[in-house]
């Protein structure tokens, strides 16, 4: 009986738990996606930049 | 004034570059231009023309180096630079709700002019507008615009005239019309033209200049000029450009 | 005084070609008819007891802000479409005479299609038997004159750069309405506490103006600053 | 790459100090009061019983004091906002700077910063967003700060509309100089305008306040700072980056 009461006092509460979960995980996915993506686009800038600068250092060497 | 009568040059361009990032619109450009005298310049598209033109006429500053037009610096003097060169280029400039005496009225009164009536009335006797003159500049043929806009240039007697591309879109008739103009203001001034049209430029001109990737290709008086070489060399820059 | 010379001049200018072709004045007082005819439709469903004189004054404010973008576009168009701009940069104009000369310019007509929509919104939406009377009208014509202001200078910067991109009119929606939401919210509050006159509406009117005020103030100087390096591009 | 060193420590770092913030949040920040609970009978709870003026009268059961867990997005929403405003307003200095260097650089880093702030505000917004759902029960609410935040995200994106709508690229970059200025001067007055209008929006930030609660904001605060670093460093990298693949093209093509 007693506990009863008690849960329900934390389920009045609670009602509010899942938004402040839900805002952190949104915020560390959106940090995450974002610097993966930078990461990505760097990866392939850096392959890039090598096949270039090959290139031109080939080039100028001729 | 007394700068340009003692150095006797127009024009003093002292390792002029201007850039942005890693883009080089002008790379070390390096002149003198003596008073009194006509400089055409050609070059490709993107070889700089028009940034050159820029800076010498104070709309852009120079990232390095200087350049000094009357004797004036480009920055420093600006303001007074301003009162003392003219501006014609394939656009009129000039506004198509206002009559032909109204334009001049109003840049008359943008260059504090004296007696603006007077001076008005003989500029546009000049270019033979007079009878247009109460007519809306909308109403004028390419022709007539050109020489408004002449007349517009000349109002504050400027000692030096810039002309950028003038002859784009004119016909053979307006562009003699132009020429004969050009040459009856020419007296005591000093012009800079920038131009595509290779014969007609170098017809006018007493110093040629090339203009490729922001460099100077060629500078030259043109009594030194031989046009079957100058031809060979513009179309090898062009040709560079272009690949 | 040369550089009041120069500004007389621009100022002049832009009135005798508004004058002549009465392009802006037509469109913005047209567009403004127009949206009156839209608040019409809106309102003819929110039933007989919906007091209008509640949003009287976002109403207002709406179609100015828009026509006002109109005008603006328009304003700087003409300097641009013939290269004439360049021409007034390369003569021997200072650079804060060109931005006053447009802006007076552009808060001009501006007023003038304000004292022309103003009563005719009040006799078409407002002046109903039995409604209560709203505050003086001075009241009202210096909320109008310190959002035009603001209106007018910022516009002005910001049309200029407009002008010089794919799409201006869109860009320049795009720009103007969020740099001017805080005018916006101080001068709607303060003519609608005028418009409704509740007690007390005194206090949150010069309230209000004064935020106003200080944002003209803070932005002018913002755009006149500015205003050098934008005609410099 | 040393700098994307420099990214990747101040990230992880960042991170490390907003999970400890998120922790202790949790578990050590005092939990504040948000109104009462009434139930109908006593019960044995660790929840404080509400002061005698929230009692309900005699018989009609006993208040509780209701803990305030929404209250714990402050500890990531507030450093989030501050970082934002802070972020644009670097961006406006080097705005500054580039107006009067003429630069290249400069507009790029004002650009990275603009980036990094619109990154920032957004969250700021969806944070915001749930707080308002979760306190108030609504997923929007045109209150002062979170009308603020809408306001100078509309500007972020107009400041890349603007960018992407000019060609040339020194008209380019001075154009969205001035209008990064414009906002950055702006986006305070918005702030100071939507707050003299009334609202309720709550003032968590008091000067009262429990230091246990000021410590995980401070680290939460400081923690989402190293971050936005974090994120404008390895943006500027790539932008380094890919400016040396221009200029090797260029190279190339003659």
């Amino acid at each position: 009986m007693m506990e009863a009461t008690n849960a329900e006092l934390y389920r009045l509460v609670l009602t509010d738990a899942p938004y402040v979960i839900g805002a952190y995980a949104i915020l560390w996915i959106a940090f995450v996606v974002y610097l993966s993506m930078v990461l990505a686009r760097m990866m392939r800038l850096e392959k890039e930049v090598d096949l270039l600068e090959s290139a031109v250092s080939k080039r100028s060497g001729e | 004034m007394t700068d340009a009568a003692l150095t006797s040059n127009a024009l003093e361009v002292r390792d002029l570059s201007r850039t942005f990032g890693a883009r080089k619109a002008l790379d070390g450009v390096d002149f003198d231009l003596p008073t009194g005298a006509f400089l055409s310049i050609f070059g490709p598209n993107g070889a700089g023309k028009s940034t050159l033109l820029k800076v010498l006429s104070t709309l852009t500053p120079p990232s390095k180096g200087s350049a000094k037009v009357l004797g004036l610096d480009v920055v420093e003097g600006a303001v007074e630079l301003r009162e003392r060169i003219g501006f014609i280029s394939h656009n009129p400039l000039l506004y198509p709700d206002l009559s032909a005496e109204e334009n001049l009225e109003f840049f008359a009164e943008i260059y504090c002019i004296d007696r603006p009536k007077e001076r008005i009335r003989e500029l546009l006797d000049a270019v033979e507008l007079d009878h247009r003159r109460l007519d809306l500049v909308r109403t004028f043929s390419r022709g007539m615009l050109q020489r408004l806009s002449i007349a517009r240039a000349l109002l504050h007697d400027p000692a030096l005239i810039y002309l950028d591309e003038p002859y784009s879109g004119l016909d053979p008739h307006a562009m003699d019309i132009l020429d004969g103009l050009i040459e009856r203001v020419r007296e005591g001034r000093t012009f800079v033209m920038v131009s595509h049209d290779l014969s007609k430029g170098l017809e006018l001109c007493s110093h040629a200049l090339i203009l490729s990737k922001g460099r100077i290709v060629l500078f030259q008086d043109k009594d030194l000029i031989d046009e079957d070489e100058f031809h060979q060399t513009y179309r090898s820059t062009v040709g560079l450009g272009v690949s | 005084m040369s550089s009041w010379r120069q500004f007389k001049a621009i100022l002049k200018k832009d009135i005798v070609m508004e004058l002549r072709t009465k392009e802006m004045l037509t469109s913005m007082g047209l567009y403004a008819l127009l949206v009156l005819v839209v608040y019409y439709i809106t309102l003819s469903q929110a039933g007989a007891d919906f007091e209008v004189r509640r949003i009287a004054a976002g109403l207002l404010w709406l179609v100015f802000i828009f026509t006002s973008l109109l005008g603006l576009n328009r304003s700087l168009v003409h300097e641009k479409d013939q290269g004439c701009l360049e021409a007034l940069l390369i003569s021997p104009t200072d650079r804060p005479v060109i931005f006053f000369g447009k802006a007076v310019g552009n808060l001009i007509f501006l007023l003038i299609v304000e004292a022309l929509i103003v009563p005719l919104f009040f006799f078409i939406f407002l002046a109903r038997p039995g409604a209560q009377a709203g505050g003086p009208v001075w009241m009202l014509a210096l909320a109008l004159i310190l959002g035009s202001i603001g209106i007018a200078g910022v516009g002005t910067l910001l049309a200029t750069m407009s002008v010089n991109t794919k799409g201006k009119d869109f860009i320049l929606a795009v720009l103007f309405i969020p740099i001017m939401f805080p005018l916006l919210l101080a001068v709607v509050a303060g003519s609608a506490a005028v418009l409704q006159a509740d007690p007390e509406y005194v206090r949150t009117f010069w309230q209000m103006m004064g935020l106003a005020a200080g944002y003209d103030v803070i932005m002018l100087l913002a755009a006149f600053g500015l205003y050098e390096f934008v005609l410099g591009a | 790459m040393k700098q994307l060193r420099t990214a990747i420590v101040l990230v992880a770092i960042g991170g490390l100090l907003t999970t400890a913030a998120f922790l202790m949040a949790f578990f050590t920040a005092e939990v504040q009061q948000f109104g009462t609970v009434t139930l109908e009978q006593e019960v044995d709870t660790v929840f404080p019983v509400a002061p005698d003026q929230f009692q309900p009268p005699a018989g009609e059961g006993i208040a509780y004091v209701r803990p305030w867990f929404s209250q714990k997005i402050f500890y990531f929403h507030v450093p989030v906002a501050e970082a934002s405003f802070l972020v644009l307003i670097i961006s406006a200095v080097f705005a500054i700077r580039f107006l009067t260097s003429k630069r290249a650089e400069f507009d790029t880093k004002s650009r990275i910063a603009m980036e990094t702030a619109l990154v920032f505000v957004v969250l700021t917004m969806i944070t915001g967003v749930l707080w308002t759902r979760a306190s108030w029960g609504v997923w929007w609410e045109w209150e002062p700060r979170l009308t603020t935040y809408f306001i100078m995200m509309l500007m972020m994106i107009a400041y890349f509309v603007l960018r992407n709508s000019i060609e040339e690229e020194e008209r380019r970059a001075t154009y969205a100089a001035v209008f990064a200025v414009v906002a950055a001067i702006n986006a305070p007055i918005s702030f100071m305008i939507t707050r003299v209008i009334p609202s309720n929006h709550p003032v968590v930030f008091q000067p009262g306040m429990a230091s246990s609660n000021l410590l995980p904001f401070i680290i939460g605060q400081i923690g989402m700072l190293m971050i936005g670093y974090g994120i404008y460093t390895a943006r500027m990298t790539e932008e380094r980056l890919r400016e040396r693949v221009e200029i090797a093209k260029e190279a190339l093509e003659g």
